[in-house]
């Protein structure tokens, strides 16, 4: 019994869920698109910084239409605000933070996992390539990484393999994966599937998984921060 | 004695001067923030073509380094992201531009390196993945990392809050970026600067750029156009 | 909520608390002016043993990491400079101390690497030296460069003139020198700071260490001996 | 005729004569010892800004007693002043300014010098090893290095050689040696002789410098701006 939602709500869900990850003493990378709008979600008894590789540590609330200021911008281009102790740097300082592995947490989109925790996400061969911004950096800069996708593309394929297909961003990077069906970690053997969503079968999940999952003792439903 | 340890460019068509056809040059800026404006568009109006732009991204398609790819100037573009622009997108399709994608990271490092002197570092960017296609690959407490080399440039082109006369700069806000690493990094620096100071008006604890890496300096005033204004309403 | 990111350490014993025999620890300063002085006397006072040291210089004999020499709590320096320290002198002479000697400038380098996640680097300082024995040589652009690894550490200990509750720090003067960089290079940073405010009294375009760096801080007041009192009279 | 100067004389004659290498507008290191000295003597027309590698961009004169500043000092760990329009930095910045070459100029010290550039200031096998400090960076880090000492060691000895036999600081580095009694220039063939001290002979200082040695054609008497 597969669930039907729109694409705000799955995002939603996804976002949520992903807020989870994050704990109090954080610092955080969020990639851009559905990865910033964790943001969003944080528990305010949390206290968490967010980092953004254009040398912004402390991203702050989007500014009021009156505190824009064109200087200041997260990696995602946006106007936003710094928050209170935050701290500028440069792009070498800001990528040694990531680089170094001084990162708590990054969660990025993905296009592809395997389950070996290769990830893909910044080009489809044949198609304009735009570029990896610092994708490839924050993927190995990071104590945790967490990929939040949708289970499947457009035409209900797989997006979780035995391999990637496209090429990849890293090696071997991913540590857990969340999408609106599932939550698994990259193990040692395989994928472990965590969490499963209110409304699908372990059956479901597997048939819309690619690579194979191993499914945990202690499966739970999915909780989102509601 | 004198205080102008700098050459003062007294206009930004003078201030570009320094490059040339086939120069090879570093750009300042995260998207268009922290851009050199006045600066590029002097480049735009010198009409030198054939260069080398080190760049994180190529601007839009009607401003910054956009505006230099519209009058066709750029043989080749090294940077992280280039998604903005559709005229980048056809040149590169039509073969009239070569591209050279760097993880963000990877860049500012290279950038780094090549003002400080270090030829080549180990970073683990890229590591089975397309950009590792010919590079060095080299364990180092078992985990594999891939060999990178520093780049410099001909002429790097920053923009700074201020500037004193004795080149010494400071950034503002998220403006800073790439700037600090492509001061060091170019042969010849030119900032343009919101405000030239007199030395001794900036605090010396508090400068990002020494001025040893500045060669000249020329007040402008910058539009600051935003690619993505994003606000929040008042409750 | 909460506005201590970090833990703010009510004494020095505490704050070092987690520095234990053989660990490896860097301390910042250049000669004995930048020392986290207080941190390094609850050292002395711990008598942990068979530490590892890296930092520039050694003290003198009765200041600074002379002070845990004197006490035999390291068994291994890493350094640029030992020549203030007769102390030093001897337990090298004895056999007692190990001392691995780099240049200031790779010793910097190499602290900066290990802090950004840079496993190796070329650097041209010390090609047909001794200390480039048993090190990769490699030549980029005809010239040669040795091959040297990132330095980390267990614990680093800093001093910062200010320090907000975020773990951002400022430093004074020439008291900056190797701070920042083995800030960044611990495992766990420990800054001593001169005076400890709250989140958002720093500017934040002006904080030379990113409080991502540092885990715990607490405020102290030094001495801050001078080695070589340098004056002129007035005419 | 061989000159016979005391110590303090050999010293100021030295460095005055080196202060003629600094031109307006140079970015300069100056070794600790002897060559500290030349910023006695620099020329008050002369816009120069002296370098220090622990971190500060601007050396100014002394302190007055009342300005002394525990947290500023120079690499001889002696406490300056910073001058009018400095800049502090750390020491990884400090050794970038010095490592990619962008001082002019570096003055250093010397035990002995080789007619290939060699040069050898930093240690005798046999004796408690100081360490290096930042010699060895600075030897690669200026667009020229001149070396000033003493022309002969305390037992008369040339210090000038066919080859170093201590234990290098740097392998072809040097551009120019000052001493008491000539200005070399090291050039592809060998040494160039093109300044001689007043009271010196061309046979005198051949005597005393064991690598061969090839007479300018313009060989003229040290000047130094007394």
């Amino acid at each position: 019994m597969a669930v039907e939602m729109d694409k705000a709500a799955v995002r939603e869900l996804i976002a949520r869920r992903a807020e989870k990850e994050i704990e109090s003493g954080y610092y955080v990378n969020l990639g851009i698109g559905m990865p910033t709008m964790v943001a969003n979600y944080i528990d305010n008894d949390k206290e968490v910084v967010l980092q953004s590789e254009n040398g912004l540590l402390g991203i702050g609330r989007s500014p009021y239409e009156e505190e824009v200021d064109p200087d200041l911008i997260n990696a995602g281009k946006e106007t936003v605000t710094a928050s209170i102790g935050a701290a500028y740097c440069d792009s070498a300082e800001s990528f040694a933070m990531i680089r170094g592995e001084h990162l708590d947490l990054a969660i990025l989109g993905g296009m592809e996992v395997a389950e070996n925790g290769d990830l893909a996400n910044w080009m489809i061969p044949g198609k304009m390539i735009k570029g990896m911004g610092g994708a490839m950096d924050i993927v190995h800069g990071s104590k945790k990484v967490v990929i939040i996708m949708d289970h499947v593309n457009k035409h209900g394929d797989p997006k979780i393999l035995k391999a990637c297909r496209l090429p990849l961003t890293g090696k071997g990077v991913v540590d857990r994966i969340i999408t609106e069906r599932a939550v698994m970690d990259v193990t040692e053997e395989s994928l472990k599937l965590i969490e499963i969503a209110e409304g699908w079968t372990v059956d479901e999940i597997k048939a819309s998984t690619e690579a194979d999952l191993i499914v945990s003792d202690e499966l739970m439903t999915i909780q989102s921060n509601t | 004695m004198e205080t102008n340890m700098k050459h003062i460019h007294t206009s930004f068509q003078e201030a570009v001067k320094d490059i040339n056809d086939h120069s090879t040059i570093m750009v300042g800026g995260f998207g268009l923030v922290g851009i050199p404006e006045n600066l590029i568009l002097a480049l735009v109006e010198s009409n030198v073509k054939h260069l080398t732009v080190i760049s994180n991204n190529c601007g839009v398609d009607d401003w910054g380094l956009g505006l230099l790819l519209e009058n066709k100037q750029i043989d080749k573009m090294i940077g992280s992201y280039v998604g903005e622009n559709k005229e980048f997108e056809r040149q590169v399709l039509a073969g009239e531009l070569e591209v050279e994608l760097t993880p963000q990271g990877t860049l500012a490092e290279r950038i780094r390196a090549g003002g400080a002197g270090i030829p080549a570092f180990y970073t683990p960017a890229g590591v089975g993945t397309p950009i590792a296609e010919g590079k060095e690959v080299r364990t180092f407490d078992g985990r594999d990392y891939l060999l990178e080399t520093g780049l410099t440039a001909d002429v790097s082109l920053v923009r700074a809050l201020k500037g004193d006369k004795h080149g010494n700069l400071i950034y503002n806000k998220t403006a800073r970026n790439f700037n600090p690493m492509m001061a060091a990094a170019g042969a010849v620096t030119i900032a343009e600067v919101e405000e030239l100071v007199e030395p001794g008006e900036l605090d010396a604890d508090q400068i990002h750029t020494p001025g040893i890496y500045v060669q000249g300096l020329i007040e402008g005033q910058q539009e600051k156009r935003i690619e993505r204004r994003t606000v929040r309403t008042h409750a």
